[in-house]
């Protein structure tokens, strides 16, 4: 496998540079883009990995969503040059820090490089806990029954995320619509692609989150790609958010935790426990689990990059 | 695989690389932003056009193959208007003007000076 | 056939990178922007030609989902960089 | 192996009434989620106490495999005393804390919904299910998430107020607190692919002094301590827990760190190999030395009664680490001393602290400021304020008879026992010290009120919840040690 | 040297690239990219450590695949919460990093 090993290599060098550029880069827009395209390069190499569930999450959210994330606070924020340079680590600092990373770096290589030869793994377990739930995807077994748990409190800590990111805006605010206006744009370019890239966009988020039960995809990947389908009209002025104080928005937000919490609850009385899934049918189960998640993992990650209430309700 | 359909697909995709290696040449080597831009998407495109035509017959059934037609039928609209915007944005940035230009609209009231 | 489509593949992306050192560089931030854009075919290209080599279907689905957050973000940036303004 | 315990799923109601609580609050919204909130609170104490109950009755830690699948593939919760202990903590402060807010956030007649009261009713329950995760996980992954939680929330509580000027500070503990969690989940990472587990349970048979363990171990001490502000990494505390809303201050100084604390002894005593936590505890207790030290001098110099407190709380962290060495080094019976000692000290400082806190909040906005200097006629306007405050002070100072009394008298026995009568120094300077930023407060509370000084009276009802905890803290001493016997349960 | 093995080392690159950044960089915006990329490296350990766990038919250990699943979506949230912080902070007080000492305020709260 030479030509894999020096795509193996290739990918590595590639990832160290732009990481290394995007801290060098002259502006912060110029380090958003090298995020990006780290995260990009990431994607393949999680390909490489084996890891097809985590290319997938990682374009949606460790590149895409983080980057546009990221991209719209750069665009709001302009640094004010002299407080940025006063506050700059002194070269002493500097080299004290490349000393801390240098060696937390080199003792993690230590540690990596002595892990046991062969690894010890979970690959067979989770493949023999995978069949009994009717499941095809063993990722996506772990995620909602084996570790369902940690996947609870993830979908929780979105609305936790939600919510505090709400809970910054300005008292005066709150029951506004969340973000900036942008102003509604009805030709050019973008207006089009803002309305015929969402109807595709749509049924190939539903379809990711919908072939994760027995192949690569999910909730996360499929909700990631609905969200970005409603910040592009946004984007154009196509479409405005709801107001925060809608009850609407933030039943579809908490839908999918509190799904998962009925259904695990329920276990107690059908299963043998809390966050079982009765025999026969685990597989309906997690899918209505995964399809209420993916509603509000949606909603959150739209939530999330629109940002807190910025004007008035009209009364 | 018969070799006939070997020789095929080896044939598209190596064309196809040629096309990236041109296009990376080409981005290397025009002078002025415009031309990249155009150099970058067309020569891509129709590089991965290649590619996927090299790889539809080795695509294990016929849901394979309409996704690969999908992803370059989404590249190509992506990509067509990218290189629309970029190109608007890099004349906007030709001339520069003093005041905030149009494109700055749709701030709202982020609060900026 | 896999190991002439995993060499396809790294030359793909070494030319891919090779550009995105140009593109990198500038001067103008349109320059910037390609960026994005430029691996997003390039890196599709590569997972295409990974996909084929391994005969996975599922990395297929990562290819389909890079082509649509490829044209959303390279949008994005286009946008945002407009609210920045010129510089 | 690990089973499930009849009483288990009391630990599964712990976590999803809170969790579930705070759903329900945020899609009511307004005065609804107020009444869930307070609800879901009092019935979590009701939780609290059964587990600590069975816990004590049973003399053996509960277990719940989720989902009925078993470590390594399957997670556990697990409640052994020193879960039991903090998880009644945690109740017993929020339900005080929730009570205190009632007035400061309650929605105002004639609107729908504000800000703040929204915020403050939704991650109150959120509070409690972040707390419920840290203490009860029994997954170093699942503790990850618990963490996470618990900084989200600490994060939104903390900025509350929306006061420009706390922005500043709570950034700058978020990004502490954010790589605190990283360089945990690396340890984390390194740690399964070792052992291919991260269940504590079964790590703690699979460990050896090997390179990932030991690199792991480095790694996500040192993360744990960034997110306690051990010294060196203390400067982001103090800013930040001050510069809060006085409810968000007592529930950050009194429990959100000592989630990362429960995480650390986890680690140290149930993961890492032995050798380690002997040779390793010395190195962190000296941390926890210099941090009582010089917390506690730099708080007898502060201006402002918050700052005061707050430096306060990186002093009496401090304490928690000496019981490293000490529980490493001795005999059984001086170990299980050491181990009373030091979680009792997060026990009755988590109780002192918050009354403290909310104390000074009072005292802050009945002067409209809170100048040490100027708190002259506070006493005359809230006596029961200041007395719950110099309650709280007793026991942080340690002496009898409080809760603090109990802890800094174990750790000191088990100190002399050990041979290492040097640590011994330290808590009784600390505790001088102590002594003299407490009386610093109290004496200038006493003090006749400065002419032109005008002192808003303060609702009784927020001064008797000060005055509950600040009891609370005072009565754990009074509990003889041998009932205390919980904290011993399923113990190192 | 196995491809694994290069990957690892990457991911300890990625780790010392982005911890470096956290700490030697002034603007939280580039502190918060950093974050990221030192997060991205704590991931892909996850990922040689289930490509080392592979096995049963399966190119790599499904247990930390789920994990990083996980821990992307939760650092995702970190990080909008960190922007949206750092956002308030600038609109509030045009201030770009977390130095001891606040400037002036510039714009008031609009």
């Amino acid at each position: 496998m030479t030509a894999g090993l020096l795509l193996d290599l290739l990918l590595a060098l590639a990832v160290l540079g732009t990481a290394a550029w995007t801290l060098a880069a002259r502006s912060q827009f110029a380090a958003v883009i090298g995020f990006v395209v780290t995260g990009l390069l990431l994607t393949l190499v999680w390909v490489r990995l084996g890891a097809v569930d985590v290319a997938l999450t990682e374009a949606a959210i460790g590149a895409g969503a983080t980057g546009v994330i990221l991209l719209y606070v750069v665009a709001r924020l302009r640094g004010g040059e002299a407080e940025i340079s006063a506050a700059t680590p002194s070269r002493a600092q500097r080299a004290l820090a490349a000393l801390l990373a240098l060696s937390v770096g080199g003792a993690l290589a230590y540690g990596v490089l002595s892990l046991p030869d062969p690894a010890p793994s979970l690959a067979e377990a989770a493949l023999a806990g995978t069949a009994p739930l009717g499941l095809g995807n063993p990722v996506s077994a772990v995620l909602m029954a084996h570790r369902g748990l940690d996947t609870l409190l993830e979908a929780i800590v979105l609305v936790f995320a939600v919510l505090a990111v709400w809970s910054m805006a300005a008292d005066h605010r709150w029951g506004g619509r969340p973000g900036p206006v942008f102003q509604r744009e009805e030709h050019g370019p973008l207006s089009l692609l803002a309305r015929i890239l969402p109807p595709v966009g749509i049924v190939i988020g539903i379809y990711i989150a919908w072939v994760g039960a027995d192949s690569p995809g999910g909730k996360f990947q499929g909700g990631t790609i609905l969200a970005a389908m409603w910040v592009l009209p946004w984007i154009a002025g196509l479409v405005r958010p709801p107001s925060v104080t809608d009850w609407r928005l933030r039943l579809m937000i908490a839908i999918g935790p509190l799904t998962f919490l009925a259904v695990g609850l329920a276990g107690f009385v059908v299963a043998e426990g809390f966050l079982a899934y009765p025999p026969g049918f685990a597989k309906p189960l997690i899918l209505l689990i995964e399809a209420a998640m993916t509603l509000s993992v949606a909603a959150a990650l739209a939530c999330l990059i629109a940002g807190p209430p910025e004007r008035r309700r009209r009364a | 695989m018969s070799l006939l359909v070997g020789a095929f697909s080896t044939a598209c995709v190596l064309a196809g690389v040629f096309f990236f290696v041109a296009g990376t040449a080409g981005l290397i080597r025009f002078p002025d932003t415009l031309s990249r831009v155009h150099a970058l998407t067309k020569a891509d495109n129709l590089g991965l056009g290649l590619i996927v035509l090299g790889l539809l017959p080795l695509a294990p059934g016929l849901g394979a193959a309409l996704k690969l037609l999908l992803i370059w039928v989404l590249v190509v609209i992506g990509g067509a208007t990218a290189a629309q915007l970029i190109g608007a944005a890099a004349a906007r940035d030709e001339h520069a003007m003093p005041s905030p230009p149009s494109g700055g609209r749709g701030l709202g009231e982020g609060g900026v000076p | 056939m896999t190991e002439i489509l995993l060499g396809a593949a790294f030359v793909v992306l070494l030319s891919v990178l090779a550009g995105l050192w140009r593109v990198l560089r500038g001067p103008r931030r349109a320059d910037r922007l390609m960026a994005a854009q430029l691996l997003c075919t390039g890196g599709i290209a590569a997972l295409l030609l990974v996909a084929g080599a391994y005969g996975d279907g599922a990395i297929l689905d990562v290819a389909l989902l890079l082509a649509l957050l490829g044209a959303f973000t390279s949008v994005a940036f286009v946008m945002a960089a407009r609210l920045v303004g010129p510089r | 192996m690990t089973a499930t315990t009849p009483e288990g799923w009391l630990l599964v109601l712990a976590l999803t009434l809170p969790a579930g609580a705070m759903l329900l609050a945020f899609v009511a919204g307004g005065r609804h989620a107020q009444r869930i909130a307070l609800g879901a609170l009092a019935l979590w104490l009701v939780i609290a106490f059964a587990i600590a109950l069975q816990v004590q009755r049973g003399g053996a830690p509960l277990a719940y495999l989720i989902g009925g699948w078993q470590p390594p593939l399957g997670m556990a919760l697990r409640a052994d005393g020193l879960s039991a202990a903090m998880l009644l903590t945690g109740a017993v402060v929020l339900l005080a804390v929730a009570l205190f807010g009632r007035a400061p956030y309650a929605t105002p007649r004639g609107a729908q919904e504000t800000r703040a009261a929204y915020a403050y009713w939704c991650f109150l329950p959120a509070l409690a299910a972040s707390l419920a995760a840290a203490f009860l996980g029994g997954d170093l992954f699942n503790l990850f998430v618990a963490l996470e939680m618990l900084t989200f929330t600490a994060l939104a509580l903390a900025c509350l107020d929306g006061k420009p000027s706390q922005f500043k500070s709570e950034l700058r503990y978020l990004l502490f607190a954010l790589i605190g969690s990283v360089l945990y989940l690396l340890g984390a990472g390194l740690l399964y692919g070792a052992h291919g587990t991260l269940d504590i349970a079964l790590l703690a048979g699979r460990t050896r002094a090997d390179a990932p363990t030991l690199v792991a171990g480095a790694l996500m001490t040192a993360g744990l301590i960034a997110k306690m502000a051990l010294f060196p990494l203390h400067l982001w505390l103090p800013p930040a827990h001050a510069g809060a809303p006085a409810a968000a201050s007592a529930l950050l100084s009194g429990l959100v760190v000592k989630g990362a604390f429960v995480l650390l002894l986890r680690l140290w005593f149930w993961v890492l190999p032995a050798p380690v936590v002997l040779n390793g505890g010395t190195l962190l207790a000296a941390l926890g030395a210099a941090a009582i030290l010089i917390g506690s001098v730099v708080a007898l110099r502060q201006e402002r009664l918050k700052l005061l407190v707050a430096y306060s709380t990186v002093a009496q962290m401090g304490y928690l680490f000496l019981m490293f060495p000490l529980l490493a080094a001795g005999d059984a019976e001086t170990a299980s001393r050491a181990w009373l000692g030091g979680v009792l000290q997060a026990v009755s400082h988590a109780l002192a602290k918050a009354a403290m806190f909310l104390g000074a909040g009072l005292i802050a906005a009945s002067l409209g400021h809170d100048r040490v200097a100027a708190l002259g006629g506070a006493a005359r306007v809230m006596p029961i304020t200041v007395i719950a405050f110099a309650m709280g002070g007793l026991s942080l100072m340690g002496l009898p008879p409080s809760g603090g009394f109990g802890a800094k008298w174990l750790l000191l026995r088990a100190s002399v026992e050990t041979g290492q009568w040097w640590w011994s120094l330290v808590i009784l300077s600390g505790g001088l010290l102590t002594g003299g930023y407490v009386y610093r407060i109290v004496a200038a509370a006493l003090a006749p009120p400065a002419p032109g000084c005008e002192a808003r009276p303060v609702p009784r009802a927020q001064e008797l919840c000060v005055l509950a905890l600040a009891l609370a803290s005072i009565l754990l001493g009074l509990v003889p040690l041998k009932d205390l016997g919980l904290v011993r349960v399923g113990a190192p | 040297m196995t491809g694994t093995d290069i990957l690892a080392l990457a991911a300890c690159g990625l780790v010392a690239i982005g911890l470096y950044g956290l700490v030697a960089q002034a603007e939280v915006l580039r502190k918060i990219i950093a974050f990221n990329l030192l997060g991205a490296g704590v991931f892909l350990l996850f990922g040689v450590v289930a490509r080392r766990g592979a096995g049963a038919g399966l190119a790599a250990d499904p247990v930390p695949q789920a994990m990083v699943i996980t821990g992307l979506v939760v650092a995702f949230a970190a990080t909008a919460l960190a922007l949206v912080l750092t956002l308030r902070l600038y609109q509030i007080t045009g201030a770009a990093t977390v130095a001891e000492d606040p400037p002036e305020p510039t714009a008031p709260d609009s």
